[in-house]
């Protein structure tokens, strides 16, 4: 697809010109391989054609782009391309405060954004030794858990619009849009809430944030409930995650997988109780897990997550104590020297955050682990040899989201 | 191979050592070099300061301007007929199916039934450019998108229209002085409508697009008057 | 995200490696360390500590591949996932920073690879134990240049493949701290033109910081010397 | 096409700049100013008669030939409107299932946004990417359109109401509707896109392993009516629901209308332009009028499938129930005579025009104020002249449809048609997608067998109802 014949604009770069057609036709990059696995995929056998997914495609999840080398209907080979939405994150928090930080971590899991805002402050709170007054505490595992199930909900209309319905993903909006709202009454941004503060939380609950919720829980999940009796009993939807993208224990483990997809393959491995942060050792909830490793297990495991996060939420509900919800701490912020590494659970799996202070107002180093970055590099695993219908199934059930992929 | 990126890594480090003693001269007077990029407000700012290699819409900016192909049939017709067609066209803007970063989220969520675009016509949304009447650029733009971007664009059919969503693709929003964005997209392609916020509401989206609907109708014959090109002064 | 103005800009120094202050800090799993200095002490290049609930091991990089195997799969160990994978500048030297989880402790583990040097920064790649650490891997090639050996796939993952220079390091200055940058304003997309033929040279192409629009003797050598570099008939467009 | 175009004559930079249908109108305008003077001259020397008489006696030769192309434009033009409507319930139901509005801007509930949305495709700019083959590229929307279209041809929409009444209609509707799939495959092969490539492979092997079930499915209605014309098949279905063969062959209605989904590319067989996989399939490449092309005749495919599903099984323009013995009880003798004879009262004719009808508006109109009393006169007589003309229509209709029994076919056949099409689109709003190797083993494994086993078991029941007779 494109308008010139002779000279074409590269796709990395908008200045370069690649000259032959047929570069850009197969997706060649216009450059020699420098590594080996570059040779060996952009080498084509008889019969095989490479195909271009991306940057821009219906079914990648933002400006992924993915190079199919396909045989007829089925993927001999792919190799996913990053770095379309790389926005320097890491750079730009070590040039700003700590409080810049939070602002600028927003945006990286703009699904769940209240996770990713989570990075700077948790990490800063583990290098100054303190201790977050627990209301705020609480406050932070009830936005979060909000968030999760907003997430999921549009995880599910996604790997339904990604096979082709076109309903489920509109039910899950009206969830997440309830939601959003709730938290936007609650930390007054719509998407991008800046609300967790290093020490505590930026507001305290208000009447328009409870009432929404009180009204929410009421009906809660009720339309995911829809969504899923729209697809669990369908037998096209089955037929076509079942046995898709399987992936066992120990290929999980070596893949580095975390969240959705490990807890599929049979491993308990949740941060919320491998490693507990916050309130979540005071709470009562189970780490559902499957055994198939499949799409259909990643599909029905965000199912029950979002059962356990209701079951939290109404626990935090109940158990919410009175208190201050911001500690105490000098207006210009300087975390003692030192190295911290936190993790938490995301809805794609364990977060985790490594931050260098050498003493200033600054962060000298945060290292920003984003789950579906690592989740993401199994579709190259796991997809050869299926159809091509299969590799937006897989990708999807993967749930990347290119923000925190590409920082 | 191995020892073919050796030599390579070798280099760049070199390089980067090189930097590491940057002149204690350029802490006293930064030397500011003069960029292409913000002075052209003509077709010249498609490939960043080269006249533009012939596209259908370079081709259309080599036209005298005022009459341009754009009513096709009706340029042998010459009647009130743009005023049909402006109307036609305000009334069925066919988004296309891309998304940046996060607005892309509240670009979906103007789609989707708590706020429906679709009651503007403003629907389906497509999934290749050669259907597209409108891009809605929604997300930050890095340096390595912008070139398929740009090829996005000249692939939609004339007439289109772009439409700025968010403070990013206005101005480079919270991530301006990165070195991996651009500060606006306006710096690489023309833009219709600008829609600030970071992000903007799905309310905002459909604001936007309904005024980009005016303008559509009010723009009935001077198509050829569109800037191509960035449309910020210099100096700003 | 501009600084205020009147505050005055952070003295971006080396990084000093304080002893951690253990008075503060609250080390849970002292068993874990002792384990860690029976087993592979004589690997270590220095001390085991341990803060918060994490404990910390450094060790060259000649021992890593080793200690890297030891740790995941001694049965003591079973450090069975790789938490995370980071490269670190300290200014001076470079470092590679893993994070691994046991079921068997209930702390981290932190494996910093210590003491890689800026010139050609080197470690052992340890993809034949964690196949996903070749993303992890790249963007620490990407980002700081260090080279994984044994890694397959090392290409850049985020900048464009003819991009020049490591954003991460110390000495790759943004625009943002605009008094000390050579490259101050300049802009990706902004850069002076040049004809099609010299397009692809990466004189043209490298990030703000690195210098080489800044019209200054020295760095006109840079700019030549780097034309003449043989690394660029990769960037060349294929026939 | 641009790349000749690069600063050369002035005549050709306007030629290109013109989209598909400036291109047709152009030599049309010429032609026909060529024509005018032809005429003028032949006038002028006297040899127009001769040429008319001419003209009528080769017309008068062919008569066959004539109605054909007539009939083939009629529908050509018919299927427009057609195509229009569909789209509009196809936006709107699909709205409906997604818990949206859908579109209500245009015209009253938003019914003209699919006219809005056609016509705009018209105006935009005609596209060919650089290295697609030119005229296989300008053709395939072509011969996709007119292969729905001619297949329309031979669809009997009521008694006496149908484009060309052929013998053989069941086969010539075969035969032409399978030509689409030749236009989808120059779709994707002329193109220069992979993503084009793979819709036109998939449309092709979609096609042609569904045309088996669907040929399959009604070798059986043609075993029970004993011929191959579709005004017979209707015929023989004539009376109550009990007659229709959705009764008599229920399977093989099940895998005419499966077969027929995947005919006409609706989910979930859509995988000719699955948006998720293959950007848009066959048509990614098209832009303005051509992608139009496509998109009209995937909604004419939709209407003809449900209308030759009409036909076929749900008894076309029979009505479900049978009404002649309603009619019968009530002494009431079909068709109905006029029971005013407007030519009896000559001069009477006038004064009911001049007066009957305003004095039924003033009624109407002040009953209506008489309900409303805040409306200004004014307007209530206008809200009773529009009463008055709504009720004079209804009569007419009604009678119309007492006296013309094609009148009330065709009000069944559309119902029933347009209702198929509601289904269609609702399917769309509700399933996911299957994958290729899915389509194709349900073709091969479940569809064709059992459309056998229903030919089979016709056939069987046939020759043991026979032989009873026989006995008897």
């Amino acid at each position: 697809m494109t308008t010139e014949h002779t000279r074409i604009r590269s796709l990395d770069d908008p200045h370069i010109f690649v000259d032959t057609p047929a570069t850009i036709y197969d997706a060649v990059p216009p450059y020699p391989p420098t590594t080996e696995r570059e040779a060996e995929f952009y080498s084509l056998q008889d019969g095989e054609m490479l195909i271009n997914l991306g940057p821009q495609h219906p079914s990648t999840h933002g400006v992924l782009r993915v190079v199919l080398k396909i045989d007829g209907e089925r993927v001999v080979d792919l190799d996913p391309v990053l770095g379309y939405l790389h926005r320097g994150v890491e750079k730009i928090c070590e040039n700003g405060d700590w409080h810049h930080a939070i602002s600028n971590c927003d945006p990286l899991e703009y699904i769940a954004s209240m996770f990713s805002e989570a990075i700077p402050v948790l990490v800063a709170e583990k290098l100054l030794d303190l201790e977050v007054p627990r209301r705020a505490d609480y406050i932070r595992v009830l936005a979060w858990e909000l968030n999760r199930i907003s997430s999921h909900a549009l995880f599910i209309g996604w790997l339904a619009l990604d096979l082709g319905g076109l309903t489920p993903i509109l039910y899950g909006f009206i969830e997440r849009d309830e939601i959003v709202e709730m938290l936007a009454a609650l930390t007054g941004q719509k998407l991008l809430f800046n609300y967790l503060r290093i020490g505590g939380v930026n507001g305290d609950l208000n009447h328009e944030f409870l009432s929404r919720l009180g009204d929410w829980m009421g009906r809660a999940g009720q339309r995911i409930e829809m969504q899923q009796k729209l697809i669990n009993e369908n037998e096209i939807f089955v037929r076509r995650t079942r046995n898709l993208g399987t992936v066992d224990r120990e290929t999980a483990l070596r893949m580095c997988l975390t969240g959705p997809p490990l807890r599929a393959t049979g491993i308990p491995y949740d941060v919320r109780r491998a490693h507990p942060y916050s309130v979540y050792p005071e709470l009562d909830f189970e780490i559902p897990t499957r055994t198939e490793g499949d799409s259909w297990a990643r599909y029905m495991l965000h199912i029950d997550e979002i059962k356990q996060s209701l079951h939290i939420i109404d626990q935090v509900l109940h158990q919410i104590p009175d208190g201050p919800i911001m500690a105490k701490l000098p207006r210009l912020l300087r975390v003692p020297p030192g190295r911290a590494w936190i993790a938490f659970e995301s809805p794609r799996g364990q977060y985790g955050a490594y931050g260098i202070s050498d003493g200033s107002d600054q962060p000298f180093r945060l290292r920003i682990h984003d789950p579906s970055y690592f989740n993401l590099q199994t579709v190259g695993l796991v997809t050869p040899g299926h159809l091509i219908a299969d590799t937006m199934a897989i990708m999807s059930s993967l749930d990347p989201i290119m923000g925190g992929i590409d920082k | 191979m191995e020892v073919n990126e050796t030599t390579v890594v070798m280099e760049t480090a070199e390089a980067g050592a090189d930097v590491a003693v940057a002149p204690a001269s350029s802490v006293v007077s930064p030397i500011i070099v003069p960029s292409t990029g913000w002075s052209a407000a003509d077709p010249a700012a498609y490939n960043g300061g080269r006249p533009p290699t012939i596209t259908h819409l370079a081709q259309l900016e080599l036209e005298p301007k005022g009459d341009n192909g754009r009513w096709g049939a009706l340029d042998v017709i010459p009647t009130k007929a743009d005023y049909l067609l402006d109307y036609l066209r305000a009334n069925s803007l066919w988004p296309l199916l891309s998304g940046l970063a996060c607005c892309a989220m509240e670009m979906m969520s103007a789609a989707t039934s708590v706020n429906d675009m679709d009651r503007f016509n403003m629907f389906p949304f497509r999934a290749s450019p050669r259907q597209a009447d409108v891009l809605i650029v929604a997300g930050t733009l890095t340096t390595k998108m912008a070139g398929p971007l740009i090829r996005l664009w000249e692939q939609m059919p004339e007439p289109k229209w772009c439409v700025a969503m968010g403070d990013c693709t206005c101005s480079g929003g919270r991530y301006k002085r990165s070195y991996a964005t651009v500060e606006g997209i306006d710096r690489v392609m023309p833009v219709d409508v600008y829609i600030p916020g970071c992000p903007p509401r799905p309310e905002g989206l459909i604001y936007g697009m309904l005024k980009l609907q005016q303008l559509i109708v009010g723009r009935r014959g001077q198509w050829a008057d569109r800037r191509v090109g960035p449309t910020v002064p210099a100096g700003v | 995200m501009g600084r205020p103005p009147g505050r005055p800009h952070r003295p971006r120094g080396r990084l000093t490696e304080a002893p951690p202050d253990q008075s503060r800090s609250r080390p849970t799993d002292t068993a874990l360390k002792r384990r860690l200095e029976a087993r592979l002490g004589d690997q270590l290049a220095g001390p085991v500590r341990a803060r918060h609930d994490t404990t910390e091991i450094v060790v060259g990089p000649g021992n890593l591949a080793a200690v890297m195997r030891a740790l995941r799969e001694d049965p003591a160990f079973r450090f069975e996932l790789l938490a995370d994978l980071s490269g670190v500048d300290t200014g001076t030297v470079l470092q590679v920073v893993y994070h691994l989880w046991s079921p068997l402790t209930p702390d981290w583990l932190r494996v910093i690879a210590d003491g890689l040097p800026r010139e050609d920064p080197r470690v052992p790649s340890i993809t034949f134990l964690w196949k996903g650490a070749e993303w992890g891997e790249r963007e620490a090639y990407d980002m700081f240049g260090i080279i994984f050996e044994g890694n397959r796939d090392l290409r850049r993952i985020y900048m464009p493949p003819d991009f020049k220079g490591f954003p991460l390091r110390k000495d790759f200055l943004l625009p943002d701290d605009a008094a000390r940058s050579p490259g101050m304003g300049v802009r990706y997309m902004e850069q002076p033109v040049a004809p099609a033929e010299t397009r692809r040279q990466p004189v043209l192409r490298t990030s703000p910081g690195t210098g080489s629009l800044v019209a200054g003797a020295g760095h006109q050598e840079l700019v030549a010397g780097e034309t003449a570099a043989p690394a660029l008939s990769q960037g060349e467009p294929g026939p | 096409m641009h790349a000749e175009g690069r600063g050369v004559t002035v005549i050709t930079r306007p030629w290109q700049r013109l989209t598909l249908l400036g291109k047709i109108l152009v030599p049309l305008l010429i032609v026909f100013v060529a024509v005018n003077i032809a005429l003028i001259g032949l006038w002028a020397s006297g040899l127009l008669p001769w040429l008319i008489q001419a003209t009528l006696d080769v017309l008068g030769a062919n008569v066959g030939i004539i109605r054909f192309l007539a009939a083939a434009t009629v529908i050509l033009l018919i299927t427009v409107p057609i195509a229009f409507l569909i789209i509009f319930f196809e936006m709107k139901i699909i709205a409906f299932v997604n818990l949206r509005v859908g579109p209500n801007r245009i015209g009253p509930w938003g019914t003209l946004s699919s006219v809005v949305h056609g016509l705009k495709v018209l105006a935009k700019e005609d596209f060919t990417p650089t290295g697609a083959d030119v005229p296989v590229f300008t053709l395939a929307p072509v011969v996709v359109y007119l292969a729905a279209v001619m297949t329309l041809l031979v669809v009997p929409f009521a008694p006496g109401l149908y484009g060309f009444d052929m013998e053989i209609g069941l086969l010539y509707f075969f035969a032409v509707g399978g030509l689409g799939v030749i236009g989808l495959m120059m779709a994707g092969w002329s193109s220069f896109n992979k993503y084009s490539l793979l819709g036109g492979l998939r449309a092709a092997a979609g096609i042609i392993s569904y045309e088996l079930p669907l040929i399959l499915a009604v070798v059986g209605i043609v075993l029970l009516t004993g011929s191959l014309n579709l005004t017979t098949i209707v015929e023989s279905q004539s009376g109550s629901v009990l007659d229709w063969y959705i009764v008599r062959q229920p399977l093989g209605a099940l895998i005419f209308f499966i077969a027929a989904t995947a005919e006409g590319g609706r989910t979930p067989f859509d995988l000719t332009e699955a948006d998720s996989e293959i950007v848009a399939g066959f048509a990614t490449e098209y832009s303005g009028m051509r992608f139009g092309f496509f998109f009209f005749a995937e909604y004419v495919n939709v209407f003809i499938l449900s209308a030759m599903t009409t036909v076929l099984f749900l008894g076309g323009w029979n009505a479900p129930f049978d009404i002649d013995p309603v009619l019968e009880f009530f002494n009431i003798a079909t068709p109905v005579q006029a029971v005013l004879d407007p030519g009896a009262l000559d001069m009477g004719l006038l004064w009911v025009i001049a007066l009957g009808a305003p004095i039924v508006i003033g009624i109407l109109g002040l009953m209506v104020w008489m309900l409303k009393s805040d409306w200004s006169i004014v307007r209530s007589l206008i809200v009773g002249f529009l009463l008055f003309n709504l009720l004079l229509s209804g009569l007419f209709i009604g009678w119309l449809a007492i006296n013309l029994d094609w009148v009330i076919g065709l009000f069944w056949f559309l119902a029933k048609a347009i209702g198929l099409c509601a289904f269609f689109v609702l399917m769309r709003g509700t399933l996911p997608r299957v994958r290729i190797d899915q389509l194709m083993g349900f073709a091969w494994k479940w569809l064709v067998p059992a459309a056998l086993l229903n030919i089979f078991v016709t056939a069987g029941a046939i020759i043991v109802i026979k032989s009873l007779e026989g006995s008897l």
